[in-house]
């Protein structure tokens, strides 16, 4: 390809842009807005999912040891458990830190000194890497010998687990199903403007001009209105992030808002420009064939 | 280089607009075509460069089966055909010389000869100094202008004008038919569609005159309406 | 019917395509516009029903100032003058009826009315049998005369011509000439610009002749060219 | 209006569609696409928001009688809770009751046998309607000279009234930016519609047409594709509600899926129709303006 070509290509994109400018601002408007949403939502998914693994990593398995064993063997437990690759931490609790967080649980109406002796025996509270194993890694804990009972909030854990596994796949439905609707309405508009100029595509043929010379504009275009928007998409976010994120992080501060930026910023812009392309060669194509 | 035999063309709509039609125009001559408005006179010319495809027969350009050609050797046909379209069928995003230049462009001619060619055209038909309007500022005549600079300017095998000079007054006609009759000493085939009597009868070329979608004669040197100069009767 | 007093235009990119006109034509007369290509024809007709405005100078048509004419009113100015556009402006999604009636419609005309209007219309032009097609499935010629159709179905008081004849053989051509004579005989006062030098000779009309967006001459009972009927000279 | 007009009109709006049928089937999907999108966030967030409403009414206020407070006199208590508005619900919950609760949220080895006597205080459970009156409800049980302790999990309940509020503004703010950018897309769309038949306009226009008469038929057919829009649209969502939400409601049976659903469709057919007409309206109006 030669200079002179190569320049005459881009003069021609750029032409085409600018003299349909009404026409691809609302194209770029339509990709910029669509793009937006999309990365809204895969904003909020996946704050949605890092405060979901927080929620989840709280889960406890309370392990009561059994009455006769010493601190020492007790102690000997926490490498066995520590062993185990699914277990994140696991904290000794002995009868009097036991009977103190009963208190914090239950309010300062607990009153202690009804009590003769303290209730509770030695325990191990354990959290787990991943939610998933909690029963697994309970039920094997029990097994051991110095173990009375291995137990965790199942039912509540059910629960946890059940929505989590919903709201992920929910997530992923969601995300899905805006990510093909962000495409087919990019598509959809790049059709339209395709459409616009159905008698100049026909013009070019009658004139000789390849369908591959005829669609490389088209698709140079698609892809600049597909990236253009998304540019335009992604500094509505990051403003977005700057002004609210920063508020809603100072009233939820239990919730982490850490997104990777960049990586998303990409993937929008690999979304826009390939939606685009494709729109673009399928549009076109669509009337080269007459 | 055109051989049409025994072909008809029958629109989707139902409308026959060629009939049987044989047809044989050799390298390097220069014929008219004439009819009635509506007689298939453009219908034919599609032929040629494949807008329309024949209902029957077969069509055959510089050795080449038009009817039966792969689509994907279409652009190559018509880069060796010129044509000025009825209705100029100009680009209307693209100035004047962008649309003239397109027609090198596609060809895959070099911007250095692009450069040439180009001003060349435009001024051969008297349009350079609007080279930077796009067609929506131009008159009709200078639209027709553009369209037959576009034509021209690859210096195509053969040269099919439809109606060329409908837009224009008579001294642009003259000029423009003269510069026909340039390009057609240098060796293309040139094929003009037309109703302007005056022309035809001062150029005393092969005149095929179609009706009905049938040809009705085909004179060589002959004047608009058979037999009659134009300084003789006029209809009505 | 018509006065233009000192009237100018130059377009947005700078072409002056008309230089201190001045003119009247009376009510019920019937006027050629001649010239060169590009001489500024198209542009003096656009100003009479407002699709461009005077850069100076007074534009009365029927005793309206167009050029200051509010614009809610153009409509109404629009309906009483029918238009041949030079490219012809079909509506491309109406049949040839549709695009008929559709002149009348905006009128307000009763559907009865337009039911019996526009068959005549289109009789009178020759197009009865193609009045389902779409402006797509029709040759030049017919295109053209559906566009003389809707320009006289509604008896305008002013009809303005464009080139009417530019894709008609002479049969055609000297049909639809006297089909305009016979509406001006009506009283409808009619301008056609042209470059048929065999129609203005024939017809003998005032002939009004721009030159460069100046009026070079105006002649009652003129020739195309100057003093020369048209079995004489041809340039060239 | 004579009948002839009006079938005129209709047949112009007919025809202008059909023969702009892959343009206008261009447009329909689009407006379709937004409105699938609109209309499964209005139902997540409806969702939700049952759903957080459910898990709010869980909130208890514990309130413990003093000690010497006699049953009797403890079950007059229950008339001057059930008297306050904001008030859902008083349960009576004696010492003996209240160990028992205690044994189920401690799990079972929670040694009973270790205990001389109940340490719990008699004790009413109240639920209260709307979670935000929670701290003003306690506030006012305290004052009861027959109660110790009005209690609740401060530190919950804050939590959750926060989370729930800013949940809340943020699905408004999504609902709205979802709303708008529906209708940014849909008129961009019509727009874009309007703007391959520019030429038409411009041509009726030179024929004598008034604006509103070139309007009419385009803002018809701008009402007739976001209607359509809107009708497929409901059409898929009502698939989806029918073919998923009973899967959902059976793995979340925690979870109310009850939402409104003629509501919602009348709601995105306006809307549909609503954006259609205006877009048509300010599109054509552009051109008119030429
Ligand atoms: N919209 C426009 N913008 C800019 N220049 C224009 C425009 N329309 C016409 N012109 C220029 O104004 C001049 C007069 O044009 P006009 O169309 O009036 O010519 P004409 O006499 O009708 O010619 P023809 O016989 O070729 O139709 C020409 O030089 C033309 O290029
Ligand atoms: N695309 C089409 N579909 C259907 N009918 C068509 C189509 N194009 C042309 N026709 C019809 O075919 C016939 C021949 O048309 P054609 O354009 O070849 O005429 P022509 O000789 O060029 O006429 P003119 O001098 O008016 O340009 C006409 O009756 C016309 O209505
Ligand atoms: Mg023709
Ligand atoms: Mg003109």
């Amino acid at each position: 390809m030669d200079w002179g070509k190569l320049r005459f290509f881009l003069g021609e994109v750029f032409a085409n842009f600018t003299r349909n400018a009404g026409m691809q601002f609302t194209a770029i408007g339509t990709v910029a807005v669509t793009i937006v949403l999309l990365g809204s939502f895969l904003y909020v998914r996946e704050t949605i999912q890092t405060f979901g693994t927080g929620v989840l990593s709280q889960i406890e398995i309370v392990v009561f040891l059994k009455d006769g064993v010493s601190d020492a063997k007790a102690k000997d437990l926490a490498a066995l458990l520590a062993a185990d690759p699914r277990v994140a931490k696991a904290t000794y609790v002995p009868k009097a830190a036991g009977i103190k967080r009963m208190q914090e649980v239950l309010g300062k109406d607990f009153d202690t000194s009804l009590l003769t002796s303290n209730p509770l025996p030695n325990a191990y509270h354990v959290r787990v890497k991943n939610a998933d194993d909690v029963p697994a890694v309970a039920k094997k804990i029990a097994r051991d010998p110095r173990v009375a009972k291995a137990d965790y909030a199942a039912d509540t854990v059910q629960k946890l687990l059940k929505t989590a596994a919903v709201l992920g796949r929910a997530g992923i439905a969601l995300i899905a199903l805006l990510s093909i609707s962000a495409a087919i309405v990019i598509a959809n508009t790049i059709r339209l403007t395709v459409f616009a100029r159905r008698r100049e595509i026909a013009i070019m043929q009658l004139v000789g001009a390849t369908n591959m010379y005829i669609r490389l504009p088209f698709i140079a275009e698609g892809m600049l209105a597909g990236v253009l928007g998304a540019a335009v998409a992604i500094g509505v976010l990051a403003l977005a992030q700057a002004q609210v994120v920063p508020k809603l992080a100072q009233t939820l501060a239990f919730v982490s808002f850490h997104v990777d930026a960049l990586t998303l910023c990409l993937e929008l812009l690999a979304v826009g420009a390939a939606v685009g392309i494709i729109a673009a060669w399928l549009s076109v194509g669509r009337y080269l064939r007459t | 280089m055109i051989k049409l035999r025994g072909v008809s063309l029958v629109y989707p709509n139902g409308t026959r607009a060629l009939d049987d039609v044989d047809l044989e125009i050799e390298k390097g001559s220069f014929v008219f075509l004439v009819g009635h408005s509506g007689t298939g006179k453009s219908s034919l010319l599609k032929l040629l460069y494949r807008e329309e495809f024949p209902s029957d027969g077969e069509v055959i350009v510089d050795g080449i089966r038009v009817d039966t050609l792969r689509r994907g050797k279409v652009p190559k046909l018509r880069r060796n055909i010129g044509v000025v379209f009825q209705d100029f069928k100009l680009l209307s995003h693209k100035t004047v010389w962008e649309n003239v230049a397109f027609a090198l462009q596609v060809t895959g001619t070099r911007t250095r000869d692009v450069m040439r060619m180009v001003p060349r055209a435009l001024d051969l038909v008297g349009l350079s100094h609007k080279s930077r309007m796009f067609p929506s500022e131009l008159s009709g005549g200078e639209q027709q202008r553009t369209a037959i600079a576009r034509a021209l300017v690859g210096n195509p095998k053969l040269l099919l004008c439809d109606e060329p000079t409908g837009n224009l007054d008579p001294s642009n006609t003259t000029e423009i038919m003269e510069l026909l009759q340039r390009v057609n000493l240098k060796g293309t085939t040139v094929v003009v569609a037309t109703h302007n009597q005056a022309v035809v009868d001062r150029m005393r070329r092969r005149v095929v005159r179609l009706e009905h979608g049938k040809i009705l004669h085909d004179d060589e040197r002959g004047y608009y309406f058979r037999g009659l100069g134009q300084t003789a009767v006029l209809p009505g």
